[in-house]
């Protein structure tokens, strides 16, 4: 597969999508994990929801 | 030291955090350059011609938009009469203060204008020229509006009446900042001369304005 | 499963766990093959191998307006139905389509530079894309200005379905502003223009960024529902007085 | 706002400020704390530090409570510290002892108007300084808080302090009483 004179073009734009879409992924990952450690700092603080169920359950 | 560089990060953190309105500043300066096209016309020349305008006075909008917390926030929850009390000089605070402004407020803008070069048919030269201006610009921009910043505390108005007063005492700035972005672009003058104006403006506006804020604010509080 | 049964947040937790694995499977083998086919695709004609961008720029560009779409409908759930899930989706939508309309900018203004010469050029479709940039961006910024997520949540509402309704109308006064673009080629009356050796790919990828969003953004309403749970914990933990 | 007014007060004494409202109260509260310019008279401090002058010996704790709500209480409470400087203690026992030591990590924002105050007379703790200057201390306190702050304030009373409080309610606490008079 030869990209022609505009291979850097085409290049970039593609490392781009991919580093974006990557950023997306490892923001809402690492987002995922703070809230769930959040979550397990207060059940271990002894703190419950109203409806009394511990702050981790799903 | 530790009370200045405490007050610098405290007032860093909230323009970053929820409420803070640090990045609503560079989102109204990507919209009023975007807008402009629209009343000027598509033309690239043209685009290219007046970016070094455009730019200038979205930073300066821009810088504005976001001055008129920089005391009313503090007056407003009581925190202002604590630190006029401070063992810190009010001066030093002032100074302290429009720092951590210009950190949170003033170098988005300054990372924002590679793009909106681009959107501007501005080449790598012309965009560099005016990111460098703006480097030194906004910082006077910054630190006169703190000058209306204070005026505004001890008015009990903020907002326009800021913008009324500050824009005005910062028409130098315009001048010389757009010049030498315009001299690194088409010439004829030398980009030096109106680039070394430009940074003398910005030394006297950090000597003269929290002179300025201080003294307003210490003979306004009530 | 019903959308009554969703607008419990437990439930709906629990269903997003046991779907989001499959989700993001399905997502990299569509992208995957969707890349493989992008790759063996033969050049354009007048384009040459930049024809290859198309691949990636078309389905974030097509994301750009789906997510507004989507938040669009969960807006009217939230101001018609006050479904309780409805803001939840709304804000985690915001910050993945805006950084889907930067990739179609961002990939828009790449392809456009080899075949017009500029980065950019103010015609229609760019500009509009742009305009709606800075809606997303807006909104987010909107999202950030309160704390309380239920009361920005009406506001932001009204704002994404006025903006839902604006988008024609600047797509509409920017075209008369300036015609500079290619006609739209996709969707044309009298079935599409593409040849298939391009459609099939871009087909494949359209699916695939679709499944990409719908995975990412089943995610982030997980962590956003994760963090309004920590967010009331903490007004718990703060009305409580110390023993 | 008010003329003729003589007072003095010493250390390890409370100078309780009473009078009907507009009488002047936290006027001449702000006026020991130099956030006022005098339009005659002097306020002076004997003993103390000699180079710094009274504001800067003096805590001015006011009807609102300088916390940021975007910020958390130790964020809140740490950065008065580290402005204010001189002789400094730590976060951690000062909000146990104000009874926020629950929400050390929480955002300000989340705090009743009772545990802002709580929060802000923390405040008093974490930085010693010998004057004290309090506009309604008790104001939004249930009446443990109050407790509270008449604790606080007795400690600081023995460790030699001087307070001056603008009051209505009575304190709770033994106190040199100065009148304002009603209107001018």
């Amino acid at each position: 597969m030869s990209l022609g004179p505009y291979a850097s073009y085409i290049v970039t734009s593609y490392s781009l999508v991919a580093a974006i879409v990557l950023i997306l992924i490892v923001w809402i990952a690492i987002d995922y994990r703070l809230q769930k450690e959040r979550l397990r700092e207060f059940e271990a603080g002894g703190v419950t929801r109203r409806s009394g169920r511990q702050a981790t359950d799903v | 030291m530790t009370a200045i560089t405490a007050l610098i990060r405290r007032d860093i953190k909230i323009a970053l955090r929820v409420g803070g309105g640090a990045l609503i500043g560079v989102l109204f300066f990507l919209t009023v350059t975007v807008l402009m096209p629209f009343a000027i016309g598509p033309d690239l020349a043209l685009l290219t011609r007046l970016g070094p305008a455009i730019l200038w006075l979205g930073a300066l909008l821009a810088s504005l938009l976001t001055l008129d917390r920089l005391f009313t926030a503090d007056h407003e929850d009581g925190s202002l009469d604590l630190i006029v009390m401070g063992q810190t000089p009010l001066e030093l605070a002032c100074a302290a203060k429009a720092l951590a402004h210009w950190l949170a407020a003033g170098v988005p803008l300054i990372v924002a204008t590679p793009m909106l070069g681009l959107l501007l048919n501005l080449d790598g030269e012309a965009t560099s020229a005016v990111a460098l201006t703006l480097l030194v610009g906004t910082p006077a921009l910054t630190f006169t509006g703190m000058i209306g910043a204070a005026l505004a505390v001890t008015l009990h108005r903020g907002g326009l009446l800021l913008a009324v007063l500050v824009l005005p005492l910062s028409i130098p700035v315009l001048i010389f900042g757009v010049s030498a972005s315009q001299a690194a672009i088409t010439g004829p003058l030398a980009f030096g001369t109106p680039f070394s104006i430009l940074c003398a403006l910005s030394l006297v506006s950090l000597v003269v304005g929290p002179f300025a804020a201080a003294a307003s604010l210490r003979h306004g509080l009530d | 499963m019903t959308l009554i049964d969703l607008a419990n947040p437990t439930k709906f937790l629990s269903l997003t766990g046991r779907v989001l694995p499959w989700l993001a499977g399905a997502t990299a083998i569509l992208l995957l093959v969707g890349l493989y086919q992008a790759a063996i695709a033969p050049d354009d004609y007048q384009q040459g191998a930049t024809v290859k961008i198309m691949f990636i720029h078309v389905p974030n560009a097509w994301l750009s307006m789906f997510v507004w779409g989507v938040m669009s409908i969960a807006a009217l759930g939230t101001l018609v139905w006050r479904h309780p899930l409805a803001d939840v989706a709304a804000k985690a939508a915001a910050p993945i389509g805006a950084a889907f309309t930067f990739l179609a900018l961002v990939t828009g203004s790449l392809w456009g530079r080899p075949m017009w010469g500029t980065y950019w050029e103010w015609d229609a479709r760019l500009t509009s894309v742009l305009v709606l940039f800075l809606m997303y961006l807006g909104l987010m910024a909107l999202w950030r200005a309160v704390d309380d997520p239920s009361r920005a949540a009406r506001a932001a509402a009204v704002l994404t379905l006025v903006g839902a309704i604006n988008l024609p109308i600047i797509k509409f006064s920017v075209d008369w502003w300036n015609t500079l673009h290619q006609p739209a080629s996709v969707m044309r009356m009298g079935g599409p223009s593409l040849d298939k050796a391009f459609l099939i790919p871009l087909l494949v990828m359209a699916i695939g960024f679709s499944l990409l969003f719908v995975t990412l953004h089943l995610a982030a309403m997980r962590n956003e529902i994760l963090r309004r749970r920590v967010r009331s914990l903490q007004m718990m933990q703060a009305s409580q007085q110390a023993a | 706002m008010f003329s003729g007014l003589d007072f003095e007060t010493a250390s390890g004494e409370v100078l309780a400020v009473v009078g009907p409202n507009g009488s002047g109260k936290t006027s001449l509260l702000r006026l020991v704390a130099g956030l006022l310019v005098p339009a005659g008279g002097s306020i002076g401090l004997e003993g103390g530090e000699t180079e710094l002058t009274l504001p800067e010996q003096s805590h001015y704790l006011g009807h609102r409570d300088a916390l940021k709500p975007a910020l958390s209480v130790a964020e809140n409470l740490s950065f008065w510290r580290d402005f204010l400087g001189g002789e400094t203690g730590d976060v951690g026992p000062c909000l146990t002892a104000v009874g926020l030591g629950h929400a050390t990590y929480l955002p300000a924002a989340y705090l009743s108007a009772g545990q802002r105050r709580r929060l802000s007379i923390a405040r008093l703790l974490v930085v010693r300084r010998p004057v004290w200057l309090l506009d309604e201390p008790t104001s939004a306190l249930d009446a443990a808080g109050q407790e509270l702050c008449v604790g606080v304030m007795r400690d600081h009373l023995a460790s030699g302090g001087i307070i001056v409080a603008a009051t209505h309610a009575p304190l709770g606490i033994e106190a040199r009483e100065l009148r304002m008079g009603g209107g001018k």
